[in-house]
């Protein structure tokens, strides 16, 4: 039997594992795109879970529109993404500095 | 749980706004060369019909709706009456700045009538679910409407900051959402709160999830730790952008905050109440410090911004109706004068000139004396002198915390608002006592001029006669 | 059984996560979180959400993910000045990591959702569709969000396009209608000239 | 007992008021002669009154004591003014605005020409005003007032020529200097306030009984009596105001005011007022042996040291100034010796014969065109006959000769001293007997240098010095008359019970009564065996032999012993010290706590230090927002890592 | 005591609606005129405050009272006693002043300037009357607005400094005061002062909310050793500005420690009374010292200001210890009497003394005492101003200088000698500085070109100053009208100060 703390560690694990992404990825802006899927990708997790072990099917609901818009802000922030790159060539975090103080 | 025809209604102004946002964006499509000012027009029309349709409203039913996704209360109509009607400044104050930089074109005022709908649901939100997809509705457009400029390097910039970060911040607050979903398995947010005071639950997952959801809100409101985007969002962002970030999506954010932590989970006030202490000061305090550095106006006013977010976050702080009313009315009074600064930076700005430096404001007394005045009145007001209203704001948060013996913090973000009194002087200093350095015209329409005029005015009117906002503000939460 | 795919799941998916965030190829990154996706579909499956993890790969592997492909291979990226290494804040990264992991684990260990205290529900009854259970509540209960869901996705459309479509004169698409309608006028011109005078310069100049 | 007429009382003080507000503010308008007519007319009026008054008081037994307004109130405490009029007021009336009349008729000659003519007849007239106050305050606020107006209007006088700054300068130094002992006096004022709860004079002196009894502590551990302390810290006022040492610092400096000032105030009558205030708290200061020795041992070194001073000047005035520190401090030991009528009559004395004087050196100083250095005169004798004859009188008074005024005042003095018990007044008898000889010496060395001898002075045009006119010498030759013949009053006002009503000498201390007494004609009888007499022939002679008989012994004397002329001309170094201790020590202080204190400690640390170290704050932390996504991503994870190590229950 | 009209009301909107019409009407010929009939009705209509007052209670008088913020039960509420009264006529007569003193000295903006002070006179007006304590602080705060306009606009060189300075300093100090006034209204559930004034507390919550009190209050006295804004914010000022500076705000400091410190802290003020004494004390002396090496006319006159007010401080706090010392109390009575005097005199002298500074700058466009000597040569009549005013701020008996500093150090003996002793130092060192000043400004031979050019006093100038001798000299002389009228406000003072509150 899988117990709900089995998978909200895992949940937490790739929680962690986004935030991590985040923070150590000074390179490349997609990347911390796909760090942030990561990151729903756990909250969708322990929503299944607690939705799974509840027998509350709202959980799989949230998590159906979580998928919307994780969808929808993908394509956003490709754009921007896009935009940006026209403007700087570059998509490096680290060259992001213009803004600061 | 079948469909309720009879409620219908309910969420009259979101659909309406609905409707006018796809035919604005029919007529932008269609109409190439005037679709920008139609759609200009007509969103106007549409902050004021809707504003009228919540107004009608007043007194009519309330409660709950659509399988308890939505609430129609006494804080949502104030609210969304605010968010409309001041957007109503928002849209003519862009205008402006837009027409003379090509960039008036018919998607700003798609995304901008898309966004209030967005801060309309979250303001009427009373799930989860309908909170969720109101952000990112709201979120999504403004970040678009950051990166918008799209030959701007800085205000791309700012718009991928904002993106990465809300996006980071949205993921906590949805993985606050499941854990809260988790223990009390409900997602609505009076079920929560039902849940949560019939017992029996596990404090600290409670708390736990509590975090996150915190951190959220913070987020959307800008406190510290979590205000890093802010900064540079109002400073890349065009000006038009800034000033609608600055304004209504806080007062939407504010609606989120009580929405989650007072009418969900007010019953483990104990515990948020800590975490929104230390949120709250370190805004005042770091708000406060650093916009002492900034030689950018629009930068400062960012800075200003998370401290006044501190102030906010104190009237909820005290977990008292009067505190929240606090709260409501320091939302309301910093969007006013949020609303009027900014609005004097447009009024200021022409093309190929910002007037985002503090520097280029030397002098204005001189050149411009009634513009200076409003100026000033906007800085007193931010810096907390009466009689201007932001005095009330920050009197009536500050009493409420006082009235639950926090008297320390009190203290403590008063003495900040004294060094953060230094930086709104500065400004004042700049225009009254500097010499100009070039002469330079103003060259805003005249709708813009009578409306900066009549907001700084209101900054004064309501610092006057602060009681009927502050009796309005108290009615909604004591009512 | 279950444990064990789970187990198995769990590990491949930690792993395709670990890449990830580490891999410093943007196409592989991708790649390993497509990977990432399929094994969370595996655990959904598990979990008895058999329409999400079939959605989860079909809107994520193949809309987004490729979309995220399309993207990397879009720009032009130098890659090469991408791939400078990350070491110097990896040690910290690990420790807030593993400070954040600990603080969590310590909330969601087994004392507060172990089986014990939360046990695993009765398996579903006979002929009971997970897709139609979700279907039912998404367009009755909450129909409403359904609504501003497809808004955002409007506005997600609405801002794509506006961000990066670029200004509709570099198009060669031709407008059909406009050549319709062009006149003979509009094409020639006859440009009346006076032969040549030229003291009327010097003229109008004294 | 008959009552003295208010209004009248009233007249006599407004009247000079009135002269010197019109002279004062109308001066430029109406001239110079309707300015001094109508001070002169002023002062004549008061000085008319004040012979009534006397003449009333001592004759008829009449007096007065009642408000005229109330100044204020709070609570309990009325704090009023009014007047005062016993014999003692009564004497002093006429002394004050007899001389000041005199002097105001002397000044029209004197301050011919001058540009602030009508300034001066208005200050003169705002002194006499100020000084009547003074006198006839029947309470300690109005006395305050008196004493602070009479030392206004002597640093206006002093400083009156302000071009010159050595006028400036001796005006502030005489107005700090006072200041210095008001600062003892409001203190006693406080102190009588505190303990007798009323300001009133009759009051307070009712209450003193009790006052006596009781105690104060000044800093823990020690207990002193009341009444003590209040006497002392009174007679600190009266130390600064009768320029008693240590405080005596600014009367000869106070000589560069216009001469009739320097007989005015600084010779006849403000700088008695300290005498006067002590005789009218001698029921205060009757109760407290150590008060009472405290002001003979003042007033003694006073007598003496001053003396020696008087030896060595060469300025006409300062000589005189110094003879007036001396006679000062004889008083000041008649009031320690608790012969206050001795010392009163001292005062009288003096003030006829010092005014004399005073207006002497005056008419000599017009003479010559402004020179005051006595070396540069001489054989004035045949040029100035009235001046030189009523100086001649001045002097003998002065050295007490026998049958002059001074003799009397002075001889009841030393007799007192000598019958005095109290401690010190061994000192201050062999101070008063020695200063005899050294008065005799100084007066007759200037009167011989002046107008004996070779004629020193510069020729002015070829013209030679001419006596004075009749506005000068009116006023010396009135003067000169109650010089030689005030001194017969003695009976009466020394021995008799003249200032009975005023006076109050309790039975222990009253010396006066111890002498013997047999009239006028035996006390002068006496005086010519009494070894004053000879110290003072011996002192004239010895001015005799120095000054007209061998001129070389002042100069080898002034080489053998050297060291002692030049602590002399440093005047023991007060000057010098005030200089550089208080003056310069002030200047210090404030310097660095301005410096160091405000501008380095509070303003610099503390107000720009906290601005300052802000700035750097902001400067600092601003740089946390870096730029990078990744530090705000950081920053968001740290946030929540606190909340979940410190919130999370 | 009814009265048709609403008096304070009126006295208080008047010059702040007539000061907006003055900056509407702009700089023309009809400014000057305007503010100056503005300033006279407004001194018109505070006579009556005068003539209507009673002088047999402590009650508050001329009560307005009208709902304002209702929500917080906030009052629109008015009134004055024996306090408040000759405060606010010190108000509208010194606004006149101001208006006068400018009349050909500010050429610059001069609508602004007048409705600057027209204002400012309005809301300090208010600042006596209110009776609610956020009406109270309002005014309070909202005073600074103007002042720093005027320092900063027409101020000197250094404005900026200073006027930041400034603002910041009181703003600090007031803060606390807004702190301690809601405390307050939590214990009450009042705003209104009165209610403040019987409210019970206990004596450590007493001692915070008195510290809180004096920080506010000693910024704006300005106690030292927070005094450091105001000689740089007088230097700056204009005349004007360090007139009213001078003449009002710092009273407002006293008042306030008369109105809220006192009152409703009693046992506070008894247990710190030795501290609030020991720093009115150093600000005498300390003071005193430092006045007398400025090298600058405005410094030192505002180093005398601090000084003079170290004064109304004593008086205000030795009352315990004169309780302790002695039963009749009258004592008391004396200390707080001329710790109001020494106000309202202050007011006047401080207001001359800058004027007179005002006459020499605008001659000279210098404020430093080496640039000048002799000016008597050329400007008599300035001298003979310049003497008397500085005669009066060294406490000369007949002046109103005297009274006030007599009255309290008469009082300090009773509870201290060394207070006393301390206090009365000032009579030295006031007049070494006051003395000192015009000696090196006034006497002497004419020091320059600059000086032998001077001309004396304008009619203007004149009669500004005569008026002002005039009642310098008259409170000197007869200080009781004065004081009648504060003699019940005093007393019910006085009793409840001598309550504990525990």
């Amino acid at each position: 039997m899988i117990a709900l703390s089995d998978v909200l560690t895992l949940g937490a694990i790739l929680f962690s594992l986004s935030v991590l992404g985040i923070f150590i990825n000074r390179k490349n802006i997609i990347i911390l795109l796909m760090c942030v899927e990561l990151m729903l990708l756990a909250v969708n997790l322990n929503f299944i879970a607690f939705s799974h072990f509840s027998g509350d099917i709202g959980g799989q609901i949230f998590v159906f529109f979580i998928l919307t818009v994780a969808a929808a802000e993908a394509a956003i922030g490709l754009a921007i993404l896009v935009v940006l790159f026209r403007n700087l060539s570059t998509i490096n975090v680290s060259e992001l500095d213009r803004l600061k103080g | 749980m079948m469909f309720e025809v009879a409620n219908m209604s309910f969420a009259l102004p979101e659909m309406f706004l609905l409707t006018m946002a796809c035919v604005i964006l029919l007529i932008v499509a269609f109409f190439k060369q005037t679709g920008a000012s139609l759609a200009y027009g007509l969103s106007q029309l549409t902050m004021i019909a809707s504003a009228v349709l919540v107004y009608r409203e007043i007194g009519g039913l309330e409660g709950l709706a659509y399988s308890d996704t939505y609430i129609r209360d006494a804080l949502s109509n104030a609210l969304k009456i605010a968010i409309f009607v001041i957007n109503i400044a928002v849209l003519m104050y862009s205008t402006s700045y837009l027409k003379a930089r090509d960039l008036f074109k018919g998607e700003y005022y798609v995304l901008a009538v898309f966004a209030t709908l967005g801060m309309s649901v979250m303001v009427s939100a009373h799930h989860f679910l309908t909170l969720y997809l109101g952000l990112e509705l709201m979120s999504l457009c403004l970040y678009a409407m950051v990166a918008m400029h799209r030959d701007s390097a800085v205000a791309t910039e700012a718009a991928m900051k904002y993106f990465i970060l809300g996006a980071l911040a949205s993921g906590m607050l949805l993985y606050g959402m499941s854990i809260i979903y988790g223990v009390t398995g409900s997602l609505s947010i009076s079920a929560v709160a039902t849940a949560i005071q019939t017992g029996g639950l596990d404090n600290t997952v409670l708390s736990f999830g509590l975090v996150f959801l915190v951190i959220g809100v913070g987020f959307k409101l800008g406190a510290v730790p979590f205000h890093m985007w802010l900064p540079d969002v109002y400073e890349g962002a065009p000006t038009a952008m800034t000033l609608f970030i600055a304004t209504t999506p806080k007062l939407a954010a504010f609606a989120m905050m009580i929405r989650l932590l007072v009418e969900g989970l007010g019953d483990i006030q104990m515990y948020w109440q800590d975490m929104l202490v230390m949120l709250s000061v370190l805004s005042v305090v770091l708000g406060n410090i650093v916009a002492i550095a900034q030689t950018n106006l629009k930068r400062m006013l960012a800075y200003s911004t998370i401290s006044h977010v501190g102030f906010i976050l104190l009237g909820i702080i005290s977990g008292t109706d009067e505190g929240y009313a606090g709260s409501l009315f320091y939302a309301l009074t910093y969007t006013l004068m949020t609303l009027a600064a900014f609005g004097m930076i447009i009024l200021m700005s022409r093309r190929g000139f910002e007037a985002e430096e503090i520097a280029d404001y030397k002098g204005l007394s001189q050149r411009h004396p009634w513009f200076a005045l409003m100026m000033l009145i906007v800085m007193f007001s931010m810096a907390g002198i009466p009689p201007l209203v932001g005095f009330y704001a920050k009197l009536a948060v500050i009493k409420s915390i006082i009235d639950i013996g926090l008297i320390s913090v009190a203290v403590l973000v008063v003495v900040m608002s004294v060094i953060g009194a230094f930086y709104y002087l500065r400004v004042i200093k700049v225009m009254y006592f500097d010499e100009a350095e070039e002469a330079y015209e103003i060259d805003a329409p005249t709708d813009m001029r009578i409306m900066v005029s009549a907001n700084a005015v209101a900054v004064l009117g309501l610092g006057l006669f602060p009681g009927s906002l502050m009796a309005l503000c108290a009615s909604v939460f004591m009512s | 059984m279950e444990q064990i795919l789970f187990y198995c799941f769990s590990a491949v998916l930690i792993f395709a996560a670990t890449m990830v965030i580490t891999v410093r190829n943007p196409v592989r990154a991708a790649l390993f979180l497509v990977l990432a996706f399929f094994t969370s579909a595996g655990i959904w499956l598990l979990l008895e959400a058999e329409f999400l993890a079939l959605t989860l790969v079909l809107v994520y592997v193949g809309a987004v993910m490729v979309l995220f492909l399309f993207v990397v291979m879009m720009l032009d990226i130098n890659l090469s000045s991408l791939q400078e290494g990350f070491t110097r804040y990896l040690p910290l990264g690990i420790i807030v990591a593993a400070l954040i992991t600990i603080e969590m684990l310590a909330v969601l260990d087994a004392s507060h959702f172990g089986l014990d205290i939360v046990s695993a529900p009765a398996p579903q009854p006979e002929g009971y569709s997970n897709t139609k259970a979700i279907g039912l509540l998404l367009y009755t209960t909450y129909v409403y969000p359904f609504e501003i869901a497809s808004v955002i996705l409007t506005v997600a459309i609405i801002a794509a396009i506006t961000l990066t479509l670029r200004d509709t004169k570099s198009r060669k698409a031709q407008v059909v209608s406009e050549q319709v309608k062009v006149r003979a006028e509009d094409r020639v011109r006859v440009v009346k000239m006076k032969t040549s005078k030229p003291d009327n310069d010097q003229e109008a100049g004294s | 007992m008959e009552v003295l007429n208010e209004n009248l009382l009233l007249t006599l003080v407004l009247a000079p008021l009135f002269g010197s507000v019109i002279a004062g503010l109308f001066g430029k308008k109406i001239g110079e002669k309707a300015s001094h007519t109508v001070t002169i007319l002023g002062v004549a009026v008061a000085f008319i009154l004040s012979v009534w008054v006397f003449k009333q008081v001592i004759f008829d037994g009449a007096s007065y004591n009642d408000r005229v307004y109330q100044w204020l109130q709070a609570g309990s405490l009325s704090i009023e003014v009014g007047f005062m009029v016993d014999s003692l007021t009564a004497m002093m009336l006429v002394v004050v605005t007899f001389v000041s009349l005199m002097v105001h008729i002397y000044t029209i000659g004197y301050m011919q020409g001058d540009d602030g003519y009508s300034r001066f007849f208005s200050y003169i007239s705002l002194f006499t005003f100020s000084m009547l106050m003074l006198v006839m305050a029947n309470n300690f606020m109005q006395l305050f007032f008196g004493w602070e107006a009479v030392g206004l209007v002597s640093y206006l006088l002093i400083g009156f020529w302000s071009k010159k700054p050595t006028a400036i300068y001796a005006s502030l130094k005489a107005f700090l200097v006072n200041r210095v002992g008001d600062f003892g006096f409001l203190l006693g004022i406080a102190g009588v306030l505190m303990y007798a709860g009323s300001l009133d004079y009759l009051e307070v002196f009712a209450q003193s009984r009790v006052t006596a009894t009781q105690s104060m502590s000044i800093w823990p551990g020690s207990e002193w009596s009341a009444i003590t302390v209040i006497c002392i810290l009174l007679f600190i006022g009266a130390m600064g105001k009768s320029a008693q040492v240590p405080l005596h610092v600014w009367l000869p400096d106070s000589m560069e005011g216009p001469t009739p000032i320097s007989a005015l105030i600084h010779a006849a009558t403000m700088v008695t007022a300290g005498i006067f205030m002590v005789a009218r708290m001698s029921p205060m200061f009757e109760l407290s042996e150590a008060a009472l020795s405290f002001v003979m041992v003042i007033g003694a070194i006073t007598a003496l040291f001053m003396g020696f001073l008087g030896l060595i000047q060469n300025d006409i005035k300062r000589v005189i100034a110094y003879s007036t520190l001396s006679q000062l401090g004889y008083m000041t030991v008649a009031l320690g010796a608790s012969a206050y009528a001795a010392g009163i009559f001292h005062l009288m004395t003096h003030a006829f014969f010092k005014a004399l004087l005073f207006l002497g050196a005056g008419s000599v100083i017009m003479a010559l065109h402004h020179e005051q250095d006595i070396r540069k005169m001489g054989g004035l004798k045949k040029y100035m006959p009235i001046t030189y004859w009523t100086g001649l009188i001045g002097s003998l008074a002065l050295i007490g000769f026998p049958g002059f005024a001074g003799f009397f005042s002075k001889d009841a003095i030393i007799e007192a001293v000598h019958a005095s018990t109290i401690a010190g007044s061994d000192f201050a008898y062999f101070a008063v007997l020695s200063g005899v000889f050294i008065t005799a010496l100084y007066s007759f060395r200037l009167f011989f240098i002046v107008f004996h001898g070779e004629e020193r002075f510069e020729q002015h045009d070829g013209h030679m010095p001419h006596e004075s006119p009749k506005v000068v010498t009116v006023p010396l030759v009135l003067l000169a008359i109650p010089s030689v013949l005030a001194g017969f009053l003695i009976g009466p006002m020394v021995f008799g019970h003249f200032f009975a009503d005023a006076i109050y000498v309790s039975s222990e201390h009253d010396v006066l009564s111890q002498l013997n007494y047999h009239g006028v004609l035996g006390f002068l009888m006496h005086g010519f065996v009494a070894p004053p007499f000879w110290l003072a022939m011996a002192g004239l002679g010895t001015a005799y032999y120095f000054y007209m008989v061998n001129p070389s012994i002042p100069a080898k004397l002034h080489q053998s012993f050297n060291w002692l002329y030049r602590v002399m001309e440093n005047k023991y170094g007060f000057d010098r010290f005030n200089e550089v201790v208080f003056a310069g020590g002030a200047r210090a202080i404030g310097r660095v706590l301005w410096k160091a204190g405000d501008l380095a400690v509070i303003d610099g640390v503390v107000v720009n230090g906290a601005a300052k170290t802000i700035g750097l704050v902001s400067k600092t932390v601003r740089r946390v927002q870096s730029g990078y996504l990744y530090a705000y991503a950081f920053a968001m994870i740290v946030g929540l890592l606190v909340l979940l190590k410190y919130f999370v229950a | 005591m009814m009265f048709d009209i609403p008096l304070l009301s009126l006295v208080i909107w008047l010059p702040i609606l007539g000061g907006i019409a003055v900056l509407l009407n702009g700089d023309n010929v009809f400014t000057r005129p305007l503010s100056l009939i503005v300033s006279i009705a407004t001194l018109y209509f505070s006579f009556g405050l005068y003539t209507g007052f009673d002088n047999a209670t402590h009650e508050m008088q001329f009560v307005e009272h009208l709902p304002w913020i209702a929500t917080y039960g906030i009052h629109y509420s008015l009134g004055i006693d024996g306090f408040s009264m000759p405060l606010i006529i010190l108000t509208t007569f010194s606004t006149i002043v101001v208006v006068i003193a400018a009349w050909e000295v500010i050429q610059d903006r001069i609508s602004q300037y007048m409705a600057a002070f027209l204002i400012m006179s309005g809301l300090m007006i208010a600042v006596f009357a209110a009776l609610d304590v956020i009406l109270f602080y309002v005014f309070f705060e909202a005073m600074l607005i103007p002042l720093f306009l005027v320092i900063g606009i027409w101020g000197g060189p250094n404005r900026v400094y200073a006027t930041i300075k400034f603002f910041l300093y009181t703003f600090f100090g007031s803060v606390f005061l807004l702190i301690a006034l809601l405390y307050l209204r939590y214990v009450s559930g009042s705003f209104a002062i009165l209610d403040f004034h019987t409210v019970a507390l206990t004596l450590q919550e007493q001692i915070w909310l008195f510290l809180a009190f004096l920080i506010a209050f000693a910024v704006k006295v300005p106690m030292w050793p927070v005094h450091t804004w105001l000689p740089d914010a007088h230097v700056e000022a204009p005349t004007g500005g360090s007139v009213i500076l001078a003449a009002i705000t710092l009273k407002i400091g006293g008042y306030g420690l008369l109105r809220f410190a006192l009152p409703i802290t009693p046992d506070a003020a008894m247990t710190l009374d030795w501290f609030v004494i020991a720093l009115s004390l150093t600000a005498i002396v300390y003071i005193g010292f430092v006045a007398l090496v400025q090298a600058d006319l405005k410094k030192l006159i505002a180093y005398s200001s601090i000084a003079h007010m170290g004064f109304v401080t004593l008086g205000l706090f030795v009352v315990f210890g004169i309780f302790e010392n002695s039963a009749t109390g009258s004592g008391a009575v004396l200390a707080v009497e001329g710790a109001m005097v020494q106000m309202v005199s202050h007011g006047f002298i401080a207001a001359a003394m800058f004027l007179c500074v005002g006459v020499l700058y605008d001659r000279m466009h210098t404020r430093e005492i080496s640039a000048y000597g002799g000016v008597i040569n050329t400007m008599p009549l300035f001298a003979g101003f310049s003497v008397f005013f500085a005669m009066a701020n060294a406490g000369l008996p007949g002046t109103s200088g005297f009274v006030g500093e007599f009255m309290v150090i008469l009082a300090s003996f009773q509870a201290n000698f060394w207070y006393a002793f301390l206090a009365a130092t000032t009579l030295i060192l006031g007049a070494a500085y006051s003395l000192w000043m015009v000696k090196r400004v006034v006497f002497g031979e004419v020091s320059n070109d600059n000086v032998a050019a001077l001309e004396d006093l304008n009619q203007r100038e004149f009669w500004l100053l005569t008026v002002l001798a005039l009642i310098v000299l008259i409170i000197g002389l007869w200080p009781a009208p004065l004081i009648d009228v504060m003699h019940s406000s005093v007393e019910h003072l006085l009793t409840q100060v001598s309550q504990s509150k525990l």
